[in-house]
């Protein structure tokens, strides 16, 4: 038995024993123990390890072999679904049983995604890789539709996208085994980029359409934020922060190693004007862009998070297509970086959830006096989204930043540009108006989120904050990575990035920063320090004359003056697209049952036969 | 028999296949179409024996003592047997359904039956009948995070 | 409108067709592949002076087993159509007996029917005729005294047991052909002279079979449509 | 082993139904099953001998191709097992009214030898006659519901079926003329020369339309969603689940061994793709799932044309892997549709009072939208991978139709799973019976084990594929090298 199949039987068993017995006080303890210790064997399992079992179908081998890049996604998995757990522990678990709904399915469906993805990153050929594809796609609607009638609603939307993108990879399964003749990737590798053009742009319209689906990449991203949002709490951090990188994942064999970046260069639609690499370019810049603007407008704290998620994908797959060493490496860190951050986001934003009953931002304000450990949390959390410093989220964009310069793409960069600056507006706008200004009466007597719920919740922010800091530590497994991939690798150091074409050193700019903050409070209290406490209700006065008990928090038309301007630019045009496309399904659904509901089908049958006849005598 | 005659069966079986058909399509009347059916087999079974039949043959049945001439082919007749009693069989059982139809509906109009049978099909199973949705079938399904 | 005239424009378009493909075959001198073959060989291997009983009953008896099924099964929906108990004797209600012309006709008819039936049947591989032809007339001899007199039935029970017995027969006919190591169906008994009553083998066997099932089948299949209509 | 048994298939289940009203007592109860298990022994026992060497029987002692010959190769053998296993599960064990149950017992009876016959009959018009067989006997099962609306749609199947089968006796009577013999074996051989003209087509498209009628084949498919949803959930599943098999089945014989022709396989292709389309629209608007079940077959079957029509073996293994696949799902679908057979209303939060069955409804479901690994993948994986490795055109349409119409059949399917797991319900749901449970959990079980044996399944299938595509072969083993009286 490899150590490959150690940790596959050890999700295989966590799986059933989820199922089996999820809903008892001790599970989260075990599942945590055993995610840590899968985590171990994971990382410490030499590379490539191939899977001590596997079989043989209609003469392919179907087989399961964990690379580099494979192990990267899985860390990540591992980690995310320790930190989900380790949340269910305590009261949220507790609270999440006592409303009817039963922790046994969560907790199997969450170890049954875990399962799914190992299945999916260790798999050695495309018939593996579908078997994974599709059990995580259906694991992932078993997780959505845990969280009550309106997560169902929201998993039954995403049925039919993810049966599209399955179906989709079904189709590039079966087109690249016709005309390679195998199906083992290893093979495959090598064949795939001597095929024509047309054949090699079918396979990628076909792999990347099913890729981008469960990434959620413009325009087939609307499944993804009801579906995520509406999970219960854990999931929605697990799915956040992991899911729908197995899309990310699809992509990085499909375009690097497959077809391999230089072919997809050649695939030219306008007389080589327009190659399909610059299309998934300005795909994945609008989905920076788009996604992210509409998260500006969410007033639910859950969704305006699930709407970054799509929209920091589309770094990453910037990035990765970009496919330089520094390009490359910060669309993969951003995997990781992503993760540890948005994971900590949701597990507040459901933490502020668990406590005050609502995620509605409107409805909020002023807790940051109640929940200190949880606005600081978040606090970290949203610059990591941002993309600042000290936090993690700021070396891996820094590193997409600089090789769209270095690569000459100028108006890419700016997209980027754009994306962040709708980030900050929007994580503000998150953080003012769950947090900030005047604590609302009914959330006088808010208590801090209790300890078995901060506790993975700092540890996550932690994480984020140490590989901001020493970015050198992730940025290890991004090397096996891009390795694996047939990258070329980047050089590091701890710090970060040492190299002719620009360097970085986050030790030196945390300590910069840490310097500049001490030399502040030196200035501050050597001038004496001179602050004035006020009432939290005396925050947003302004100068008016306001009794203590009248509230004023701005956080309806929040960005009111913004909206006045960029406003008309929301179309909803997605939204339309998909109706029109269900319409249209329901045509031709009443359209053919009209066929079964004819008065004399006898007449259909003597004209078919006629036509039938004359076709067969005079064809 | 002549070639002309020959021509007459042909067309004559051929004749009565197409009016059968037509007639399963025209009526209304439940008894009608089985009519209709039991006048398109004679047609198909008519002309089963007429492609055994042979200008200079005579039927396939030895007599002792008679010197041995051509004979018919014997296997179309006996096919047609077969199929002469299965469409016995089938008609039959056409009567009797249209008998208790008519029996539970107090009709033999097609048109009407079909009515009821798809009214009484929609109310057992609960349904609406499929003509009178008043939304989409899939609004339940893919519509529903519309922002209302 | 519509459906009217595409029906009959369709409905001679299907004639015209079938006209177009039955036209330019060799009508009135087929081919006769395996027709002339059987011909030939069917005096030798089964005996029967009716070719066409040689074939039914031996070279596609398997075929003639089928339509006794068929029947059957037949018989049996209308049964469960029709919604009678198998063996209750069901009466329909208030009908008038028939007058004496029909009850005299059909007293001096019914034994006159059962022996043509019958000697139909047992002469079925010698002359035209046969089981099937020999059991209509056997069910007209047994539906026509309902006519006569509509309360006085013939037993379902009786009839449920002719047509499980015949059918069975003819089945187990064949099948005593394997303890003899031969084909099922296949002809036994020697084929006899040719043109005599017995002779032919088993072929007599099985068309009393035939004859008696397609007669009770039919019967019982007329009797259930007439007691619906009583009602 | 005596050929003979061969004969055995069909006669036996037909000597047990008409013995079967006789039987007095609480044997004649047992006399269904026991012959049924007798037919699977049979079965059972064909199934390694025909493996190298197919069986021929010479029906009557007659050389062929003067008589009726049978002919079992491994497809047949192992529809003979499904045959008697299937009917064995679905069979009627109890009603209301003892004399109506008898009836029904009589025409299962009948239904499984003339599905036995199809499995191994050698001759087109004994196809013919077991197809009608089978066809009176289905019609007195879909009415044997005894309610109005299930005998005017038996009513209207019986038209559309009697319409058809003459169309398929007129073929017959073409192929006849043109021929002089309706021995399978002996048309094989003569085709090339006499059959492969467009009179040859068009009477191949007769019978195509006229056998297609129970294989729910397009355009003649117009009866089965008003049938299956009036008709009692065991015949439901016996119609769609196993009668339709064996009527395709047959088609395929002759497509293999008379018509290998483009042409045919066009036509096949042509209606299997708006089966496909039609089935999985017109479920998409069901409104109840028996009826969603009745179009979701009919695509089903849809997909097994298109795979039949693919030449060589590769088609014929993918469209038998489509064919037994639906063989396993179906019946157990239409089984638990039994009680769940109405409007999503009436379903909805189904699962809390029967988990076991929603359970198992998922399972079917899941194998239906081809999720691997279980047998519904591997199925969809060799059609597809059979229709890709056709040259471009009509073939690869039909293999993105089937794509896109999975993603149709996805959101209806899990419509229902959302309706079994759902919450707010206003009426109670009915919890399912012990008999559906038993029905479809055999069929799970043998579902889940093909699903872990996959890969030693792999072998014997594309083995049948093969033995089924040799048309050489089996002229050769049915008939003597000369015609005994025949003129070449």
């Amino acid at each position: 038995m490899t150590s490959l199949d150690l940790l596959l039987i050890l999700s295989g068993l966590t799986t059933l024993a989820g199922f089996a017995f999820g809903n008892h006080r001790a599970y989260p303890w075990l599942a945590g123990i055993v995610l840590t210790a899968q985590i171990v064997i994971l990382a410490s399992m030499p590379l490539p390890m191939a899977a001590g079992f596997g079989f043989e179908m209609f003469g392919h081998p179907v087989g399961w072999q964990m690379d580099g890049f494979g192990r990267f996604f899985a860390l990540i998995t591992l980690g995310a679904a320790l930190a989900s757990v380790a949340y269910t522990g305590g009261e949220w678990g507790e609270r999440y049983a006592a409303g009817g709904k039963n922790l046994r399915w969560l907790h199997g469906a969450l170890a049954g995604n875990v399962l799914a993805m190992l299945l999916l990153l260790a798999s050695g050929d495309l018939i593996a890789f579908f078997i994974g594809w599709e059990l995580t796609s259906w694991a992932g609607f078993l997780l959505m539709a845990q969280g009550g009638e309106r997560a169902l609603r929201a998993a039954m939307r995403y049925v039919p996208y993810a049966m599209a993108g399955a179906m989709a990879v079904l189709g590039g399964l079966v087109l690249s085994l016709t005309w390679t003749g195998t199906l083992d990737l290893s093979q495959l590798v090598m064949l795939v980029p001597g095929l024509a053009n047309w054949k090699l742009a079918l396979l990628l319209a076909l792999f990347g359409t099913g890729f981008a689906i469960k990434m959620g990449l413009l325009p087939v991203h609307l499944w993804q934020t009801p579906a995520y949002a509406e999970a219960p709490g854990a999931a929605t951090a697990f799915l956040g922060a992991i899911s729908s990188r197995m899309g990310l994942f699809g992509f990085g064999l499909l375009l690097v190693k497959l077809i391999t970046l230089t072919r997809l260069a050649d695939l030219s639609f306008i007389d080589g004007l327009f190659s399909a690499r610059d299309l998934i370019e300005w795909v994945a810049a609008l989905t920076i862009v788009l996604p992210t603007f509409t998260a500006l407008k969410q007033n639910d704290a859950r969704y305006l998070l699930a709407w970054h998620g799509i929209g920091q994908s589309g770094y990453m797959l910037l990035g990765l297509v970009i496919g330089d060493a520094t390009g490359s490496a910060g669309g993969l860190l951003h995997v990781f970086n992503h993760a540890t951050y948005q994971a900590a986001l949701v597990l507040s934003v459901f933490a502020v959830m668990h406590r005050t009953g609502t995620a509605d931002l409107n409805s909020m304000g002023g807790l940051v006096t109640r929940m200190p450990l949880t606005f600081l949390v978040m606090l970290l959390g949203i610059i990591g989204l941002a993309g600042l410093p000290p936090m993690n989220g700021f070396v891996s964009k820094w590193l997409i930043y600089r090789s769209l310069m270095i690569e000459g793409r100028p108006l890419l960069f700016l997209m980027t540009v754009l994306g962040t600056l709708g980030t900050i507006l929007s994580v503000y706008k998150l953080i003012h108006n769950t947090f900030l200004g005047q604590l609302r009466a009914e959330h006088e007597q808010i208590r801090e989120a209790p300890w078995s719920m901060l506790v993975p919740m700092l540890a996550l922010v932690a994480l984020a904050f140490v590989t901001g800091v020493a970015p050198g530590l992730a940025l290890n497994y991004v090397n096996e990575a891009q390795a694996a991939l047939g990258l070329p690798v980047m050089a590091h150091t701890l710090g970060g990035v040492e190299s002719p074409r620009g360097s970085l050193d986050m030790l030196w700019i945390v300590g910069v920063l840490f310097a500049g903050f001490g030399i502040g409070a030196l200035l501050f209290y050597g001038a004496g320090g001179r602050s004035k406490r006020i009432h939290q209700l005396d925050n947003y006065a302004g100068g008016h004359f306001l009794s203590a008990d009248v509230r004023y928090q701005y956080s309806d038309h929040f960005y009111a003056g913004l909206m006045h301007r960029i406003g008309p630019l929301y179309r909803g045009s997605f939204t339309q697209m998909e109706a029109a496309l269900a319409s249209a399904n329901d045509l031709l659904a009443s359209l053919m049952q009209a066929w079964y509901r004819q008065a004399v089908p006898a007449l259909t049958l003597l004209i078919a036969t006629v036509l039938g006849l004359a076709w067969m005598i005079w064809r | 028999m002549t070639e002309f005659t020959l021509y007459t069966f042909l067309a004559a079986s051929l004749g009565l296949i197409a009016i059968g058909i037509g007639g399963v399509i025209l009526s209304r009347n439940l008894f009608r179409i089985v009519l209709a059916l039991s006048i398109a087999e004679a047609g198909g079974n008519l002309l089963l024996v007429l492609i055994g039949f042979r200008h200079d043959a005579i039927a396939p049945i030895i007599e002792p003592g008679r010197a041995l001439t051509t004979m018919v082919d014997s296997i179309p007749q006996a096919m047609v047997l077969t199929s002469i009693v299965i469409g016995a069989g089938v008609q039959a059982l056409a009567l009797a359904l249209a008998i208790r139809a008519r029996a539970s509906y107090g009709t033999l109009d097609m048109g009407i039956m079909r009515a009821r049978m798809e009214a009484d099909i929609n109310r057992v199973a609960g349904a609406e009948s499929a003509a009178s949705l008043h939304a989409p079938a899939s609004s339940s399904t893919l519509l529903t995070e519309r922002k209302a | 409108m519509l459906t009217r005239y595409s029906a009959l424009i369709f409905a001679a378009g299907l004639a015209f067709m079938l006209f177009v493909l039955f036209s330019g075959l060799p009508l009135g001198a087929p081919g006769m592949v395996v027709g002339q073959a059987v011909l030939d060989r069917a005096p030798a291997e089964v005996g029967a002076a009716n070719i066409v009983t040689a074939v039914v009953l031996g070279y596609r008896g398997i075929d003639t087993m089928g339509e006794l099924a068929i029947l059957f099964a037949a018989a049996t929906a209308i049964g469960l159509v029709l919604g009678r108990s198998r063996g209750s004797r069901h009466c329909p209600p208030a009908i008038q007996p028939g007058g004496f012309i029909l009850r005299a006709g059909n007293d001096m008819l019914f034994p006159l029917l059962l022996v043509v039936g019958l000697y139909i049947i047992l002469h079925g591989h010698l002359t035209p005729g046969g089981g099937f032809q020999g059991g209509v007339v056997l069910a007209a001899a047994f539906v026509l005294p309902v006519l006569a007199r509509p309360t006085d039935m013939p037993s379902h029970a009786a009839m449920a047991w002719i047509e499980g017995l015949a059918g069975a027969a003819f089945i187990l006919t064949g099948m005593a052909a394997l303890a003899y190591d031969r084909a099922f169906l296949a002809p036994l008994l020697g084929t006899g002279e040719m043109g005599a009553l017995v002779s032919a083998g088993t072929l007599p066997i099985l068309y009393l079979a035939v004859g008696l099932k397609v007669g009770a089948e039919l019967a019982s299949l007329l009797l259930s449509l007439t007691e619906e209509g009583g009602d | 082993m005596n050929h003979s048994v061969l004969a055995l298939v069909p006669a036996l289940p037909l000597l047990a139904s008409f013995l079967l009203p006789l039987v007095p007592g609480a044997a004649r109860r047992l006399v269904g099953p026991l012959t049924l298990l007798a037919v699977a022994f049979i079965g059972l026992n064909l199934w390694p001998l025909v493996q190298t060497e197919p069986m021929v029987l010479a029906v009557g002692d007659f050389a062929p191709p003067l008589g009726i010959t049978f002919y079992a190769d491994s497809v047949s053998a192992l529809f003979v097992i499904a045959v008697a296993l299937v009917t064995l599960v679905l069979w009627p064990w109890s009603g209301s009214d003892a004399g109506n149950l008898d009836r029904k017992q009589s025409l299962t009876l009948i239904l499984a030898g003339a599905c036995g016959g199809l499995a191994v009959s050698g001759d087109l018009f004994n196809v013919y006659v077991f197809y009608e067989l089978a066809a009176v006997a289905s019609f007195g099962l879909a009415a044997g519901a005894r309610t109005a609306a299930a005998q005017i749609a038996t009513f209207r199947y019986v038209v559309i079926g009697s319409l058809c089968s003459l169309l398929a006796l007129l073929g017959i009577t073409l192929i006849y003329v043109q021929t002089g013999t309706v021995n399978l074996a002996h048309l094989a051989q003569l085709a090339p020369l006499k059959l492969h003209n467009p009179l040859g087509l068009a009477a191949f498209f007769m019978i195509l339309l006229g056998l297609g009628v129970k294989a729910e084949l397009f355009l003649v498919n117009t009866w089965a969603p008003d049938v299956y949803a009036t008709a009692e959930a065991r015949v439901s599943g016996l119609l769609a689940g196993l009668v339709s098999k064996l009527a395709l089945l047959a088609v395929v014989r002759l497509l293999v061994l008379i018509f290998p022709l483009p042409e045919a396989r066009d036509a096949l292709l042509l209606l299997g793709m708006l089966g496909i389309l039609s089935g999985e629209f017109a479920a998409f608007r069901a409104r109840d799932v028996k009826r969603m079940l009745a179009w979701s077959s009919i695509a089903q079957l849809g997909a097994a044309f298109v795979a039949f029509a693919i030449p060589g073996p590769a088609g014929l293994a993918a469209g038998l892997a489509v064919a037994l696949h639906h063989l396993l799902v179906k019946p157990a679908l239409f089984l638990l549709a039994d009680r769940w057979g109405g409007s999503l209303a009436q379903i909805t939060g189904a699962a809390r009072n029967s988990p076991v069955s929603a359970g198992l409804f998922v399972l079917f479901i899941l194998s239906m939208l081809g999720v691997p690994p279980l047998p519904g993948f591997w199925a969809k994986y060799l059609l597809l991978s059979g229709l890709a490795a056709q040259p471009e055109g009509l073939w690869w349409l039909a293999g993105a139709i089937i794509l896109l119409t999975t993603v149709v059949e996805a959101v209806y399917l899990f419509r229902v799973i959302g309706a079994l797991y759902g919450r707010d319900h206003t009426v109670t749901p009915k919890t399912q019976s012990a008999t559906a449970v038993i029905g479809s959990g055999v069929f799970a079980a043998v579902l889940l084990a093909v699903a872990f044996s996959a890969p030693l399944l792999a072998l014997p299938l594309n083995r049948m594929a093969v033995q089924m595509a040799d048309s050489a072969a089996y002229i050769a083993r049915v008939l003597p090298p000369v015609l005994p009286g025949v003129a070449p």
